[in-house]
């Protein structure tokens, strides 16, 4: 007897050929999908290129909401037959393959039910518009889908309306499309038994909404106060001052007069992108900019600049993977030991970690205030999963406290002073000194900046002592800023021998991991980074297990190497570290595998 | 005698800066002295000013001039890029950019040609040696074909001449002079201040110490050898009455965005500040002339700023707070549910 | 009764203003007393600046031959009235102080003796020619130190037709002008009692030249086959392809022809400058530019290329005291973490650290072997003590084995294989893959390189695994080349249970500080590392002693880090960081004072 | 039947590359097939061929002609100096590169003019679209004013002419085409390779994609409607005889370095392309008139290109060894003793 189908536990691929708007398709079976209550984990596959080149997108539904990259796909609607014969092979054993019916089975795997659609012939025959017909092709299987996992059809046209939000007019046509695509399901395949249906669910996507990091990330710099932002577009980073644009547009504009209450500069390249940030915050103004591995090793006389001048600047990277121009298209963690100490000579940033799109958000506004706080540049890391996927997550809070504009003195306070300041005493002793901004109504106001040395009183100096006296208080100024960064997320509620820590996208791989080792009888404690400087709290985190796994998607452990300099000797050599970098997300197997082997070949006491 | 007060109140000396550490005789330190005469003479106000800069001996003079103002001693070639960050920052500030050649169009060549291009409001003086000074004078782009470096070298290849590319980009006030001209350069920085846009001012500034000897192109006798003056340059204040007495035809008069006015006396050529083409081919002929035109190349004051074309609020960015920037907390909700 | 004068073992300090023409006085005294067979070792301390103010020359004279920064001058030659104060106050008690007479010692300290020479009124009176004057002032100085500390005048002589070898016209001038300075001394110092003198010596001179590192470095690149330099001027590193510039004129031009057989470009930037000398390197010429700090923040994306791409070429930095443009005249090694690992994404360089004249010399030609042989940029690290001042050495050797070319195919190889080779494929396990170089007259020579993903026939590919193996190989090719960059060199004589890591210029305070130690009774043995990544040795001498110093001129402890993470974790807790970062070379007292104060802090056993 | 084989012996299909990947219609692939047309017809030797380029859909190109040449792509915007190098290091071969719009008017811009400045030997062609396509559709620095953007935003900033540019600096040759106009096109780029010294080619290049749609300026059918042709061009190989019968003075031939020859017949303008000044004049008025000049803008075969200059020997520097580089054990030794 065959067992019955699986309920709300699958995983769909759609295999077609970028540019020919199948986005849109997968977006609305995303959609659909959510509506119905169903937690869904998207992830697009896309080639650096704009048409005709191969694409995947995966769509994960588990009763348990995963979010990280899972392995073979259940589903498969194969649209590419370049690539028809490789994607028919991934597919899970008992999984079902959607295919053009042109494609040739004959000798193929018998361990999958096919679904053979004669998708051009349909879009031939079915869709009037010539001109739309491409675009709508894939509205088919959009259709056949529906019927296959069992969608209800009103799901899939509020899907329709969702992902077409801004043009209507585009709402029938795509949905008689979908249409033609459920009706062929119904025709032909009704009847036919399959293993994984979806069922509508409550619960699990209450006050859930749906969004890519980088948009979050926007929504953050919005809320956080940015009023110039400088960037020159690149792959995975340029959305997110796309959607900073949209957002002016709608949030920045003052309907009677039309001026803006932001400037968003396209800047000629990444060195006048953060030139233009850095004037900015000179200036007093919330600065930004944002880019990708390239532009970060472009950026690195200014980021000196701004960390020697003590100017504030936030700089958002939005990791791909490299070296050099790399895979422009796929996901990674490498740039975090590079962006640490950014420039020559001594340097060292702050960096946040954000793990999730909400943190996005949120770390967008505390990088704001970081960077006004400490008067230097301070980096949020992302990365291209984070960045362009769809999460899924809790709506997001309005922020309660005011902008933290930091040690700034005003006309007054200088009165108060009765001039007496200077730009780079350490006044509090905890390495912030105070200034002032260009413009400031009073005669001792004005100071010079400078990227050469200079005195506690911004005069310029080649003095020995000077230099190494204002080069100490940078040291302590970092030291505070220790404790005023985000701190690590700490789950030691497994009481393991065994801890586990990350960053960023690896905590959705690392959730599932530890779901997955608790199975095996190995329950892990758990440990995420949030940024750098790195909290003194991990050291006790590292003292109270035996043995703890670095988990970072880099080829050299970046993490893995910052935290053994940090940890006293004796704790240090409790690190192992786990590492996965081929570009793909990484998945939870690619944790848990590791680790068991490790955890094998340690000696029994 | 007590100090004559300019017209807000404040005495010359109000506008110097620290002692210069340029070689005596540095051209740069004449127009750090003509930069001091033209602010006090227009009354700038010292903290409305930001001094910009990038990296050489010219980036050392904004120390040298308005100590009261605010500074910004960046890396080298970039200054521009500063400078427009600043400038939409806090679009009230009077921005004054102080280069060298070498930092303008060596290293700096495309941040220049993007600020111009942007029109970014602000005053851009080059302080052009042929040379760079502070790494003890190696060639820079504006060096001229033949010209002589104190080695011996010959350099071979054309110069990158700003004011021309300035010229092609449509930069809306081109300006060419020579740091031993005071009376020429005076009145072309009250211009520049006035004049609301980029206005680049290529000013010949002899480097004593490497590149005034026989044989350059940029030393002082050869640049007073040289010089072709196309128009002899007033600048009226806005504060102050007009009253020009020339006969009809022999000038210009060019009315400023502030309400100032450039009143323009032809001398050799027959030019017109707002014909660019024509202004091309000039400085073109006279180039091939060997000649070096100096004055008023080009103005255009239809050409918006960059911060009036980014549509920017008259109030600073900078000044805005969580009430002008944050979305409302209706927008907010209704924004967070079409996510959903 | 006051004790006879100490022999060859002082330390000259002349306080001038820059631009002056002092450089030349200082440097005939150098020549005219290395003449004598007198061990010297010269420390320019000069601004970032071209006139006017405040510079020092110190001139070290020690039995021993020390190199490193001593501390206070015993002989002092003051015409610097702006620092004047500050000067007298530095010089060591019993010392002497010529300066000039305007400069007022009433009620200045006792414990000196003064020799006021009316330096001005000499100049004006004895020197005729007006123009030259101003240089030649200077010149009295020498005479008076030459009468002063009894260097034969002939010596005095000498030394001037060496500085001024190129222009014999100046010879006479200079001559008199010291003769004016050496009279005065004659007629009004003669009987004065001294406590320094300098003797003859021989055998300490023997075989040895003075000569700057960046001469050294221009020299090295000349005999390791250099033909194209790019660069773009920056203090220090200027002087290195100037230097190049010079040995081209000279050694490099066809006397026929004209023609040159190098090519030395003057860079707009330095990212032009290195992208030069890495499309050089790709054409398979040995290439190579020079800079220092704010340039190797600008070199970060094309480094990042010629280590994915495998494109050969030499950077050197003459490290300068960052950050930022920081004080672009003093000395620093804080280039080292960010030039290791420099670029977006998982990078690790090549990375020489020459700590003499006669290293820069054999390195620089070591380098284009290793770039060619690595297919890898490879980077130099001196810095402006070591670039910038003259140092005694021994006379540099002869190269005598032939280029290394690396694995490189000609048409013939490709014939010989039958066009059957992949660019990027590991052929001998070594990591080390074959190129081909455009203009090889073979159907398969050409191949297409890039900074975007390649597979191991260097196609296209976003492929994850292709991508995953060439990132493993570029590792494995990192770990060969462990065992091919110059070994340390350990002297472990003492039989210590404390051992000093050090290397570049810190050595010469090294040398010093373990004579000193070994005085007070804590002989101690001494490793010198000279290139990254780190050789394995290093692990034995940690092993074989208790505490390990890590001494380094920069405030982060850069090597101290990179050292740690090689170590097993056992060994790490040994290390203990000894940092000076005051711009100024580090003296052997810096060393020392820390290294006691540390050594009583351990619990005795 | 059998493929026709050119002067080396080699069919069409040598000068193939990897199949395009970029989207159907896309200009840049037509200027591909352009380039194959010209390279097969001159004869030019696949293996002494570099093809060089930075990063974009236009950078992708070598990578689709001449399989067999060896193809450098290298980083965004800085594709002239890894040329400059690679030029010098082996002046034998055939630099021919390939950029965008973003690529050398953007981010490389300074590179650009400094390789132009220095008269490196190699074709510069952009492919010129006005956007940067591979990041999705932004506006480049050469989009015209009143361009409007696919999503609808108006470009209000002057573009930058990489001609107009190229004529300030004296570049050697500039030529403008169309990627439509292979008539035109082919013999221009011929001409280009023939030059000795920096060819530059701006060809518009529509990107079907995201600009291409009405009010765009870089569209087929506005190029189709305002390009003014300054001449009918041919070009006649160094190994092909010259019989031209046309009436004197409709004409005007240019020999080029290595022997082979242009034939200008005028259309439009009366235009001598070795007068710069006179050419930039066309040029900004064509501008005004809001026409597209194209053809050859300017040729000037009398500027040694950046290697004779250098004085380099004929024989490339990469191929020098020990004995031509190393300094003689005499001088060697002779030189340490003057260090001593
Ligand atoms: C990135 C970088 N490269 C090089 C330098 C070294 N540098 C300092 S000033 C300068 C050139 C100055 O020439 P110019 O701008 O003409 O100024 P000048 O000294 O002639 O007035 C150079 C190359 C630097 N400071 N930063
Ligand atoms: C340093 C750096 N910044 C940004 C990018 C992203 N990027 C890739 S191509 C491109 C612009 C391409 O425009 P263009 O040169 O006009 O070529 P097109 O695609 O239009 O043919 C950009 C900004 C990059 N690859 N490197
Ligand atoms: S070196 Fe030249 S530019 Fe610099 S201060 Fe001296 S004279 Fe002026
Ligand atoms: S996006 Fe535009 S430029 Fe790129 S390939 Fe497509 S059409 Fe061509
Ligand atoms: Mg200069
Ligand atoms: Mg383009």
């Amino acid at each position: 007897m065959t067992p019955g189908p699986t309920i709300n536990d699958l995983t769909f691929q759609a295999a077609t050929v970028n540019g020919s708007g199948s986005q849109s398709a997968n977006l609305v079976l995303t959609r659909a999908i959510f509506s119905m209550g169903i937690p869904v984990a998207p992830k697009n596959v896309f080639p650096s290129n704009i048409e005709g080149l191969p694409t995947w997108y995966q769509l994960r539904i588990s009763p348990r909401g995963y979010q990280a990259r899972a392995g073979e796909p259940d589903v498969l609607v194969a649209l590419n037959p370049a690539t028809w014969t490789k994607d028919l092979a991934s597919v899970r054993p008992g999984g079902a393959v959607v295919h053009e019916q042109a494609y040739s089975t004959a000798g193929a795997r018998s361990d999958v039910s096919y679904f053979p659609v004669p998708f051009a012939k349909l879009a031939k025959s079915r869709i009037q518009s010539d001109t739309l017909r491409k675009q709508l092709t894939n509205m088919l299987y959009v259709g056949v889908v529906a019927g296959l996992l069992g969608i209800p059809f009103e799901a899939i046209e509020h899907g329709i309306r969702r992902t077409f939000q801004s043009k209507p007019k585009a709402w029938q046509v795509n949905i008689d499309a979908a249409c033609v695509g459920y009706q062929h399901w119904q025709d032909n395949f009704a009847d036919r038994g399959i293993a994984h249906v979806l069922r509508p669910m409550t619960g699990l996507t209450d006050d859930r909404v749906l969004i890519e990091g980088n948009q979050a990330a926007a929504l953050g710099c919005v809320m956080g106060g940015c009023t110039v932002a400088a960037w020159y577009p690149i792959t995975p980073s340029s959305s997110l001052c796309e959607n900073l644009i949209t957002y002016a547009e709608r949030f920045r504009v003052d309907p009677e007069t039309g001026e803006k209450k932001i400037a968003v500069v396209q800047a000629e390249d990444e060195l006048a992108a953060l030139g233009m940030a850095i004037g900015a915050g000179w200036t007093g103004a919330r600065a930004m900019t944002s880019t990708s591995g390239p532009g970060i090793s472009l950026m690195g006389e200014f980021t000196g600049l701004a960390y020697y001048a003590e100017v504030p600047v936030v700089i958002f990277d939005i990791q791909r993977i490299g070296p050099s121009t790399g895979l422009p298209t796929r996901t990674s963690q490498a740039d975090l030991g590079f962006v640490y100490t950014l420039s020559h000579g001594d340097t060292k940033h702050l960096v946040l970690l954000p793990g999730t799109v909400e943190e996005c958000y949120e770390f967008a506004q505390t990088a704001f205030d970081l960077a006004d706080r400490f008067q230097a540049p301070v980096f949020v890391l992302s990365d291209l999963d984070l960045g362009m996927n769809l999460w899924m997550t809790p709506t997001f809070q309005y922020p309660e406290r005011p902008f933290d504009r930091g040690k700034v003195l005003d006309a007054g306070d200088l009165a108060r002073l009765e001039g007496q300041w200077g730009r780079y005493r350490d006044v509090d002793q905890d390495g912030v000194a105070y200034r002032t901004l260009p413009g400031t109504d009073h005669p001792a106001a004005g100071y010079f900046t400078r990227g050469s040395g200079h005195d506690e009183d911004a005069r310029y100096t080649e003095e020995a002592e000077a230099y190494a006296r204002n080069m100490d208080r940078l040291a302590r100024k970092f030291e505070t800023a220790r404790s005023a960064v985000p701190a690590p997320v700490v789950d030691e509620s497994a009481h393991s021998t065994i801890g586990l820590i990350a960053f960023g996208t690896t905590h959705h791989a690392v959730v599932e991991a530890r779901d997955l080792l608790s199975e095996r009888g190995l329950p892990v404690d758990y440990l995420r980074v949030r940024a750098l400087p790195l909290s003194s709290s991990i050291t006790e985190f590292v003292r109270d297990h035996e043995r703890v796994y670095v988990i970072e998607q880099n080829r050299d452990g970046q993490m893995y190497d910052l935290l053994r300099l940090e940890l006293p000797a004796e704790l240090a050599g409790r690190l192992r570290s786990i590492r996965h970098y081929d570009g793909r997300p990484i998945p939870a197997e690619s944790i848990t595998r590791p680790l068991l082997e490790l955890e094998e070949a340690v000696p029994v006491q | 005698m007590s100090a004559t007060l300019n017209r807000i109140g404040l005495a010359r000396d109000a506008y110097k800066g620290a002692a210069t550490t340029l070689c005596a005789g540095c051209g740069h330190n004449s127009i750090t002295n003509h930069l001091i005469k033209a602010m006090y003479e227009l009354g700038v106000e010292p903290h409305m000013l930001a001094k910009m800069s990038g990296i050489g001996c010219s980036s050392k003079t904004p120390a040298y001039f308005v100590d009261q103002a605010h500074g910004f001693n960046g890396v080298h070639g970039r200054m521009p890029a500063l400078t427009t960050g600043a400038q939409v920052a806090n679009r009230k500030l009077l921005m004054v950019g102080v280069s060298g050649d070498g930092d303008t169009v060596s290293i700096g060549l495309g941040q220049f040609m993007h600020m111009m291009r942007r029109n970014v409001d602000c005053t851009y003086i080059i302080e052009d040696n042929g040379t760079y000074g502070l790494t003890k004078g190696q060639f820079s782009a504006t060096a001229d074909v033949g010209s002589v470096q104190k080695r011996g070298s010959v350099n071979t290849y054309q110069p990158i001449d700003p004011c021309a590319v300035a010229l092609t980009l449509g930069c809306s006030f081109v300006a060419r002079s020579f740091s031993g001209d005071g009376k020429q350069l005076v009145p072309l920085i009250k211009a520049a201040i006035a004049h609301r846009g980029t206005a680049v001012l290529d000013v010949i500034s002899p480097c004593v110490t490497f590149n005034d000897h026989d044989g350059s192109t940029k030393s002082y006798s050869w640049v007073k050898d040289h010089d072709e003056q196309i128009q002899d340059v007033t600048f009226i204040p806005f504060f102050e009455e007009i009253h020009v007495d020339y006969e009809p035809g022999t000038i210009k008069e060019v009315a400023l965005h502030d309400g100032s006015h450039l009143v323009l006396k032809k001398l050799s050529e027959d030019h017109d500040p707002t014909d660019r083409i024509g202004t091309m081919r000039l400085l073109e002929e006279s180039r091939e002339r060997n000649q070096l035109l100096t004055g008023l190349l080009y103005i255009d004051e239809t050409a918006p700023d960059f911060s009036t074309r980014e549509r920017l609020p008259e109030l600073p960015l900078r000044d805005l707070g969580e009430e002008d920037l944050r979305i409302t907390r209706e927008d907010f909700a209704q924004h967070m549910s079409e996510l959903a």
